[in-house]
């Protein structure tokens, strides 16, 4: 049987794919970055997961205006990085794992949440700076990953509330699927940044790191904060942090199980105009 | 229409709702085009041509040759979408989000690396913080403006 | 205040609009089916909607199996009658209403419905052909027509249980817009009919019948029904009446008003491969 | 899977499905592209060169050339986006549908004008209604078969 193992947050800045590429981890202002996912990647090449489960947003690189799903669930087999302008960042293909993610389309639908299914996109830094921050530069991903996007451009964006409940859905899905998988659930995007207007770089720690507390001890409390707190304290693109409560709602204490392990936490100022958070949390 | 929007009293912050959206749509759709090498190059070779051949307003046209990210949001551009143009040009996003507060890009970073902005004064339109209406530009942009 | 003062209810068959666009009504064939209609087209001239939110599904047409949102509502301004392999439909552009639309999006997102939203997609005979019906043949629809495409092609589809619930949250976000507006829900599709394989041309008369009797009477019990239940009875492709539980459940009574009028009700065997049903329901 | 599928016990009927859905996928988006007269026209000059752009197996390159249906849906097909093939032939649902069962179109159409087929005996695999496939191909076509 698949059973999700464990769950990893962490933003997804452009920036820091732009420092790998570009050969910058070294330097000054990258290191203490890069540093706070030496842990992760120790423990990922221990924990070897079979599929990642990747919750992120598309950055108006898949999804124009034409077409705004609020959840976009990739049942495809692959997945390239996208361009988003400034040519497609040098990392391999994202293979999904299609048989697993009809599985949840399937199951999911069915427990009345109304999914897009994606057979066909690109993937932008959203998705592919974690797996370069928890892999670092293989020359292929070492696991099968499914993409989950989540519409937090156009508003209105799902409510915390739901994005919790999607995730409890998805933990369903995946542990009734027959095949023997380790699967992690990934949230992304966040924490608090600004990139428009004259409040562009807005940072709040305290925020942020409350945010990391209520995430792992009251998730269920902090699935009820509304847009508009999101927005106020965390500026206008830290709503992507409800991105997280869908890989929170996914961990087995939501569902009467044990309580998870902390086995990281980092939180960081700044990596370019955002605060970098990292967590992980591992079902005993 | 009924629905709330508790969005609108916070300063320099726009947020990118359906209305936003209609407004913005070509504007937005054009900057898509810039997801391929072949366009930002023909994009370049002639900015106006290339503008031209999109149903975009004069004043969102305007907004892009200008590079003024603010304008392009004030006619219903998305930041993320906007991107796409600093993309061409190069531009990082940290370049690109503090080319909209004025300041200049060694002070935006300054910002950057002693914390950030401060949440304070900032939350709600009316406060006194740095991202006030009655606060811009900020930085050295802002001082020689009242000097 | 926007109300919704009625739902329509009518099969989608495409040789319908073959049949329209050929000027083949009179037939001794067609005469039958168009004239269950013109009870409907008199009434509708008096009742002057000014927008129709017509529940359709896409039949292969703007969505491919690159993607496939469960619940599609455009947006946009206006969709061009598709192509489907024959050449479009010679019938005029559809124009949408683009405020109630985002109005809509809004409340029924925050509703924890997961919409996608369309601003560009031409639109096939599930939308066109109830159009059609409806309004004969003008140089210009007489409304404005916010297009609702639900998946019933590819498995999973949505349960009719959740489409009679996002009836009663599109009925809430209709009811909460500031301008007057006649707005008129249409559910299409069906009725019982099977286009493929072995078992293709079965027609289920009685289990129509009780089908139409439970809509008027006992939706709530009726939204109950599993997807199986259709499929056997009344064919692979009577899945499509789904969708007639999404205008349903946006009628008064469900929301604890009274009861809807039944102004029409037809039945008839065969349009093509297919039983065409019809109704029309009226909030006294 | 765990997951059930309450639908594989329906005579002459396939549910288009994740799985199916897998693997028709370059059947069914072939399909899509016979929705422009420019490659309608391109795939009836030369219907083998045409397939052979899309990565579709063998199996259903040739079930198109054959125009059978079931062997279609068999690969993969989903009938709405096989009806583009039928469109492109200029045929009519009617046409399609009929030419699944093994009946002549006149047969096809006397039986819908008759009240179509019946559900009794045709609900589940083991009755004995028309659609068993101990009963086909139907019509004329199966008593030949027969004789
Ligand atoms: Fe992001
Ligand atoms: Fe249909």
């Amino acid at each position: 049987m698949a059973r999700i193992t464990a769950s990893v947050y962490t933003s997804h800045v452009p920036a820091i794919g732009a420092a790998l590429d570009l050969g910058k981890t070294g330097e000054d202002y990258w290191q203490p970055v890069f540093a706070g996912y030496d842990f992760g990647k120790e423990w990922i090449a221990e924990q070897k997961p079979d599929v990642v489960f990747l919750v992120y947003n598309d950055h108006a690189t898949a999804f124009s205006l034409d077409l705004i799903p609020t959840f976009a669930l990739g049942t495809g087999s692959e997945f390239k990085p996208a361009d988003e302008g400034w040519g497609p960042r040098p990392v391999p293909t994202v293979y999904g794992h299609p048989e697993l993610a009809a599985h949840i389309a399937q199951s999911v639908i069915q427990d009345d949440f109304d999914l897009t299914l994606v057979n066909k996109m690109d993937v932008d830094h959203g998705l592919t700076v974690p797996l370069s921050l928890m892999f670092g530069q293989p020359e292929a991903w070492p696991c099968q990953v499914i993409p989950f996007a989540v519409n937090v451009v156009q508003y209105p964006v799902p409510a915390g509330r739901r994005c919790f409940q999607i995730g409890q859905a998805i933990r369903r899905a995946v542990e009734s699927f027959d095949e023997d998988l380790n699967v992690q659930i990934w949230g992304t995007g966040g924490m608090s940044h600004q990139l428009q207007g004259a409040r562009a770089g807005l940072i709040n720690k305290d925020w942020d790191n409350r945010f990391l507390d209520r995430l792992i001890d009251d998730p269920a409390g902090l699935s009820q904060l509304p847009h508009i707190d999101y927005v106020r304290e965390a500026g206008s693109e830290g709503i992507e942090l409800v991105m997280w409560l869908i890989a929170r709602g996914a961990m087995a204490d939501i569902a009467g199980g044990p309580k998870p392990v902390l086995r990281k936490r980092f939180y960081h100022v700044p990596a370019s105009n955002t605060a970098v958070g990292h967590l992980i949390l591992e079902n005993p | 229409m009924a629905l709330d929007k508790p969005y609108q009293d916070i300063p320099g912050t726009i947020i990118f709702d359906a209305e936003q959206s209609r407004k913005g749509y070509w504007l937005n759709q054009f900057c898509m085009s810039l997801m391929s090498a072949e366009n930002r190059a023909r994009f370049k070779a002639d900015e106006r041509a290339y503008l031209d051949a999109w149903p975009m307003s004069e004043e969102q046209k305007q907004a892009v040759l200008a590079r003024d990210l603010n304008w392009c949001m004030r006619t219903g551009g998305n930041i993320y979408f906007l991107a796409k143009i600093g993309a061409t040009d190069g531009k990082s996003f940290q370049q690109m989000a503090g080319s909209m507060t004025g300041m200049s890009e060694d002070e935006y970073r300054a910002m950057m690396l002693a914390g950030g902005r401060s949440a304070d004064g900032n939350r709600r339109l009316g406060e006194d913080g740095d991202a006030q209406p009655q606060h811009q530009p900020q930085g050295a942009a802002g001082k020689k403006g009242n000097a």
